[in-house]
């Protein structure tokens, strides 16, 4: 029976090519490969479900097997965040136009093209930055070129980074900074255990003429935004390093632009920006700088720009400096580049355009409002506490060390409640003891933190 | 229908969404000193004027709504069940850190289509971090970092060897990962010699990488000896299998002796492409080199699935476990598909292939890479306009340009670097009927008689698309080139009301 | 604040419409409303709630005290019907361009009037008429047209219409015939309680020169499928009368064809036809007749038929036989027409071009072996036998007089295991006691089937 | 882009989907006598290109991505939360029949948004089984016949009466229902004046049936006496509110004192239309007709929500207690509005129409019906191009096509009967920018302007669609209509393989 997927796959059509194409086997079309080289065993994979009720119910049930964050009441953040997704975003990236196309010409992709060049306009309207690249994978992937542009630029081998760094981002930099002789070597700045913030003399005694580049996130990791961004920018420039802020672009309508506190280079994870969880599947990491040739050159990403057309007045959008990607030059490019996030892109755009001016300043109040909200309420159940309990932006660090109970003991209460509580910190930060990281967004209702706390009392007290 | 930019569009205090409003009015504020005090220059637009706006681009993307032949990207039909299945709130929402027993339906999943994999490959253990099939490269290159480090040989072994047909992601992550990139020159036989490769192969060989069938649609047959001989050598073997779709079911990369390769599951296994990502470029390797994997790994116990960290592997190439969703929806595939179904469209992805070129090669002016090989290829071939370019003075992407006119997608030139001159690499894969193909053909065939009769009418190209051609003279130029609207309008220092 | 849905809601826009069109205050706008007309109190709704998120929370928490039939095991039909909707069906019903639009030109339209074309072309196929009207309400409301139609064809006032039929459609239809002078009358003709089929004596008994039309059902309401259509026809046709077939269009892979035995005209609900159940919001009526002249002009729907353009060798599609419709002369048209369930007409189209012939056939084949392997298993349960244990398509009824338990209580108890039982029919069919109507389609499997058995089992052991 | 039809295309033996196999093979087969065995001639076509012949015809519907002025009908933005929350299986994949305790949820919002109505009309209950506005007065022709007979007097209340200027459901729905139609003709206020009504009046008065504001946009002030002397006569009172929008929340049809009143949900209230639904017209009666509505009710009782038969009411006019997905969109709308949206909204609407009546009498050839009448209008104006197509022999129906070259989907004419000559009535409602209200008026005055240039270029538009100007001349012909493929090969007498 033809399969539904392959038009071709009846008798008819496939008779009919054949004998265009003068063969009487398919099996004469392989003869390039040599018969020792054919599998040894046929393909033990069962043959093919044809009917698509029963895959997919095959597949629902599995996926009905997991929990999710709708149905349960969720507080981990941690370099991936939940957040309202506007409709029309769901809408613009499940049509198929965008959901499917590989790549055509700036004619023929001129509305994805567009879509691209308004995400990148977006993007640097909230960054303050003039230039931006299509996104890479990831926060941490992003980071990571950021380095080694700044390593390239500066020719030199060491980066600074804070030690309130998401372990899991700092693994990816690191891969991304490589072993070896040539490797850019990652040095830890501490932060200031009273503020959570960087430890500015720590930083300072670190940065040196090896620095290529000084990175450093606000807010950090750990909820809290640097209140001295500038000296941190300082201090780097003063040795001839490069600037590299990791910000949410969520916070940016609130909090300042990288641009106006001194980074060269910002970068940070576009998943707020209108895509779900999707089990970590969601994220994407952006590149922005000043419109610098300095920069320019050493961007590893593609990037569309505006062009005129063979029609005056008429504009198209091209990729520029193509030629120095791993497509134009091979190991000579930057980096390399490949299939990144691009359909997140479009919905990136889409979201950056509902919200507009307005909607960024609102949603940058009201998750600092809603993370003060739930800090204040949850430092009141007993025992519980909040690290640093002002000063930060959608995430806070819970400390249980005074109910003498372990984040994984609390947690699993909290599940059975039907609460997903903070992220554990214990091991990646053995100094915080028993801590959680929870984030507390637009989505949470004064409900929501009653239900929490709630359940917070009665597992503390348990 | 000449669509303004999202920035020009709008007026003041238009609203396009409107988040919830705080809890209750911050007390505690968060100081003066780190909030924004510059105005936010973005567009001002109601909701509906964006939604319409998004409609309107998404219909001026031709993608794969005409007829899309785009070869080495083994671009195929993606079944709208995984859209359904992936837009679940069970996988759209949720977390990456959640407990591992609220997602034991995911983690049998990613455990199932690994095993799947596995049966294709004859590999050990796959993973899904990586974002795409470079990134999956760049994986490789990690691990054989690692590798060659857990060994002491790390400082010794600085080369990794490739083939000027290898995907250039090859040599790009290979360099990005620190090595030193040898690319073997594609010989008579469509590949380089096994001599070649034995000249550079030694001591400071730290891996080999390399696609086969390649972007010619040409299989090395000696593929054995040369893993043989990088092995000898000690060095790894990385199989990207970026050509996979015209060996599927045939062969299985371990067997010919691998120790690692990649699938791409956003077009080999049915996954879209979203015009490029999200995208998984799944990594698979031997037990050898399982050690090495970035972490977290996903493994049955007796209780269910979990997330293990890998002690002593690669950190992570990405964040998380992958683009779980498109995992999801390249499992439902595979299961629809089934052994003989991977295999039947194999068969007629290659049959397809030797079908265009029948009716290709009978097309005055194109003419194939390496004509004077007569084995059959396998699931593309490289064709030439080179003679007709020099006839005509119309290029390849000229040819390219006007072909949409007539609702056919872009082809794929080549990969650099270019060993045929104008060359094009049209791959119809299982995808498309007998009909569209020779739909294509007829309009390829169409397109360079008008070039022959009216050069410039091809080479002025596109005439019925939403823009006219690009100008390309700006896209380099620092001066005028604009990757954001706040440049545009500083280069072109004139106002514009946003 | 400006309103998210109205892009003139800001202060600049009202502005500058107001000073063009001369007014200072809105309310001047509305001087034609006398003072005493106008609302007593303000409009009691509460403000309206711009976020969305906000209004998403509420109305989905309501929705999810829903208890749907996907996590739940369902076997009520009775004129809503569980069928697997393809997924390229919900793609398309999505699309903007089908969702939204209202009426335009047979040039800017044209897309989908070619899909309402091809809905009719398929369904005719399928009915095997050549004339197919656009779809009314519902399958109550197309044999409500049906019957009126063949009144005016035949200038008579009588209808006689099965006992098996269902009666919420049979309500319709009466509604549909109207009361007083004017009134079409209902004559109700017994069926064979040993076959659940038309007792042919009593229909022959009651067709007579004042019946217009005889309409029936195959299958009927209680599932069986009716045998002997061929003499029913022939007893219509006898008399004058017209013959109206109801039918299920998914069955006509398997079944013949209305056209073969003798029906004049053909109704059924298109819902089937890649329809969710959409809580009874998803059906949908077709009509379809012969291409006669005669049949045509009663049609009171709209309809599209191909037409050519001024370009030769074109084709467009228009609407045919407007002027009979409502719109085109009020009370002298043809009953009345307005919005009816066009999106779904797209998608029906959707439906039986993916089907095709083989996808008909072996749906046809899946439904009535796996209906047939519910009916013989259900009846292994003590004192639960089947009323009618062949001959049926999809539905059959279950009879549990013989386990000393009513309906009521059974289905309560398969309910809190999980699975929707039968319709109940002890008050619509007081005859058969107590005995329900069970729905079995090729969405149910083996397990399916095993998990009701055991409840069964349970139930009327416990 | 030409697209075949989908009965063109294909070949033997491909599949667009597949079925699930039978549990077992049919023990009892249905007899021979009741199966097919006609071949069915329906299309054989794969998945991916059913799935992209959709795409293409959607592509094909202007709708609303372009812009879409079309009166009489409010069509406004349709918020896609709606379709989300409709599409989760809580709604999406409810039976109709499922026992009341299992859709708690659904029946809640179906009574809340019932209360929602009842406080914009003042009447005392609503059901939503009506599939749409016309079927809602199908509805009320019931109810009006059922509320008659109760009291013996259906015999003797024959007669309907209706408006010229109402829409033409009333008159049709009143007439399937058995009555006489008595339609008042428009008069020189731009409504029947209250003397002809007091003429026709009388003791075979079943019922009113109107709208007001009507299609002109004029609003009747008469309208409490109108009903006064219906309801001193015996008859009941109707109020077609598909004019709602104008004066939405400044007036209560109750508090006028009508009977009953019909909303359209799938227009004014937000939820899309669908090209012609699924849709729902609301009927709201007050307490004194609700034992004649059809049943079921949906109640609220101390135990939750229940369905109710309405024993003696009006049976059924159609199955199931309605479109409730589109009750769902609607609920959600009426919430994202409130009471202050609504007002917001009905103000906006006549705001933008006033604003266009000013710019549109400013075209020349534009006239305004019933110009003599200085009031302002409501939610819509009906305007004339009698003068201008007089003047170049380009009608109202040549600029409509004509215009969609621009972007601009059809404008709507009038109902039947055309009380002025070339009519055309735009409506902005509150869903459309003022750039895009300009933008239309621009097209129509440009396209006016290039119909006194040239008419013929008008006359025989379009010339940017898909396909060109319909030839009408087929379509009532019996020898040449064709509603199906099968008719349309008959007719012409010529193979085509399917």
């Amino acid at each position: 029976m033809a399969h539904p997927y392959m038009p071709n796959s009846t008798p008819d059509a496939k008779a009919a090519m054949m004998r265009a194409a003068g063969v009487t086997d398919v099996d004469e079309l392989f003869e390039q490969i040599p018969a020792g080289h054919l599998a040894a065993e046929p393909i033990a994979l069962g043959d093919g479900v044809r009917a698509e009720a029963s895959v997919r119910r095959r597949v629902r049930r599995l996926l009905d097997r997991n929990d999710s964050c709708v149905e349960n009441l969720n507080f981990l953040g941690a370099g991936c965040w939940q957040h309202y997704v506007p409709a029309v975003c769901d809408e613009i990236a499940s049509r198929s136009e965008f959901l499917t196309p590989v790549w055509g010409t700036p004619s023929s992709d001129h509305g994805r093209n567009q879509a691209w060049f308004e995400y990148a306009s977006q993007l640097g309207e909230l960054v303050g930055m003039d230039f931006v690249g299509l996104p890479v994978y990831s926060w941490g992937a992003a980071a990571g070129h950021a380095i080694r542009m700044a390593a390239r630029m500066t020719g030199r081998r060491e980066v600074v980074v804070p030690a309130t760094l998401d372990p899991e981002r700092l693994a990816v930099i690191r891969t991304y900074c490589g072993e070896g002789a040539e490797a850019i070597a990652v040095v830890v700045a501490r932060h200031d255990p009273d503020t959570g913030r960087l430890d500015l003399a720590d930083l300072e005694a670190k940065v040196g003429d090896a620095t290529a580049a000084v990175y450093f996130e606000t807010p950090n990791h750990l909820g809290v935004v640097e209140a001295d961004a500038d000296a941190v920018a300082r201090i780097a420039r003063g040795q001839g390093a490069e600037t590299i802020a990791g910000v949410d672009p969520i916070s940016l309508g609130l909090l300042r632009p990288p641009s106006e506190y001194g980074a060269d280079i910002a970068v940070g994870s576009t998943q707020p920006l209108g895509i779900h969880l999707n089990a970590g599947g969601g994220v994407g990491g952006f590149i922005a700088t000043r419109d610098e040739e300095r920069y320019a050159r050493e961007y590893p990403t593609l990037q569309v720009s505006l062009a005129d057309t063979k029609v005056p007045g008429e504009r198209a959008f091209g990729m520029t400096l193509f030629h120095q990607t791993s497509y134009g030059s091979r190991e000579e490019g930057n980096d390399w580049t490949g299939n990144s996030v691009y359909l997140w892109t479009v919905v990136n755009a889409v979201y950056m355009a509902l919200m507009g001016p307005r909607g960024f300043a609102e949603i940058g109040e009201t998750i600092a409002a809603n993370s003060a909200y739930a800090a204040r309420r949850v430092g009141t159940v007993p025992g519980v506490s909040v690290r640093w309990p002002s000063g930060f932006f959608k995430e806070f660090v819970v400390d249980f060390n005074a109910t003498g109970r372990s984040v994984t003991q609390v947690n699993e209460a909290l599940r059975a409640r039907g609460i997903f509580g903070g992220k554990d910190l214990s091991t990646d930060f053995p100094e915080l003891g028993q801590a959680a990281l929870y984030c507390v967004t637009e989505i949470h209702t004064a409900d929501d933190i009653t239900a929490l706390v709630s359940a917070l009392h009665e597992v503390v007290a348990a | 229908w000449d669509q303004p930019l999202i920035m020009e569009q709008g007026g003041p205090g238009r609203r396009g969404t409107v988040p919830p409003a705080p809890i209750e009015t911050a007390v505690d504020a968060l100081p003066e000193g780190v909030r924004r005090t510059t105005p936010l220059a973005l567009p001002e637009v109601a909701e509906p004027d964006v939604l319409r706006h998004y409609l309107r681009l998404s219909q001026q993307t031709m993608g794969m709504i005409g007829i899309s032949l785009f070869g080495t990207c083994t671009m195929k039909y993606n079944p709208r069940v995984g859209e359904l299945l992936a837009a679940r709130d069970q996988l759209a929402e949720i977390h990456p850190h959640q407990d591992d027993a609220s997602v034991q339906g995911l983690l049998e999943i990613v455990h199932e289509f690994d095993l799947m994999l596995r049966e294709l490959s004859g590999m050990g253990r796959f993973i899904f971090q990586a974002g795409g099939g470079a990134a999956a490269a760049y994986v490789h290159a990690c691990v054989t970092r690692a590798y060659h480090e857990s060994r002491g040989e790390l400082e010794r072994r600085r080369d990794v060897i490739t083939t000027a047909q290898a995907h250039p992601c090859n040599p790009a992550t290979a360099a990005a990962a620190g090595f030193n990139v040898i690319t073997l020159p594609v010989e008579r036989d469509g590949y380089p010699s096994l001599d070649a490769l034995r000249a550079v192969v030694g001591d400071r060989t730290a891996a080999l990488m390399i696609n086969n069938p390649d972007d010619m649609g040409i299989y090395n047959p000696h593929i054995k000896e040369w893993v043989d001989v990088v092995h000898e050598a000690g060095g790894l073997c990385f199989y990207d299998h970026a050509n996979f779709n015209g060996v599927m079911g045939r062969i299985r990369a371990a067997e010919l002796g691998f120790d690692a390769c990649m699938f791409m599951l956003h077009k080999t296994f049915g996954a879209p492409k979203g015009g490029g990502g999200p995208a998984v470029g799944a990594y698979g390797c031997t037990p050898e080199l399982e050690p090495f994997l970035p972490g977290p790994l996903v493994v049955r116990t007796d209780a269910g699935y979990e997330r293990r960290e890998n002690a002593g592997g690669v950190g992570r190439v990405r964040e998380f476990l992958g683009n779980l969703p498109q995992v999801v929806k390249a499992y439902a595939w595979t299961l629809a598909m089934g052994a003989d179904g991977i295999r039947e469209a194999a068969d007629i992805s290659v049959l397809a292939n030797n079908y265009m070129e029948t009716r290709l090669l009978a097309i005055p002016g194109v003419t194939k890479s390496f004509d004077h090989l007569t084995a059959r290829r396998l699931e593309m071939t490289r064709y030439s306009l080179g003679e007709y370019t020099e006839e005509t003075g119309v290029t390849a992407v000229d040819i390219q340009n006007r072909m949409t006119d007539y609702g056919v997608d872009a082809f794929w030139l080549s990969h650099e670097p270019w060993i045929v001159p104008e060359p094009f690499t049209p791959e119809a894969g299982e995808g498309w009927s007998k009909e569209d193909i020779d739909y294509w053909i007829d309009v390829l065939a169409h397109v360079m008689e008008e070039g022959r009769a009216d050069p410039e009418l091809v080479r002025s190209a596109p005439h019925n698309q939403v823009v006219a051609q690009i100008d390309t003279a700006s896209l380099d130029d620092p001066a005028r080139w604009a990757t954001t609207w706040r440049a545009y309008r500083r280069k072109n220092e004139r106002e514009v009301t946003a």
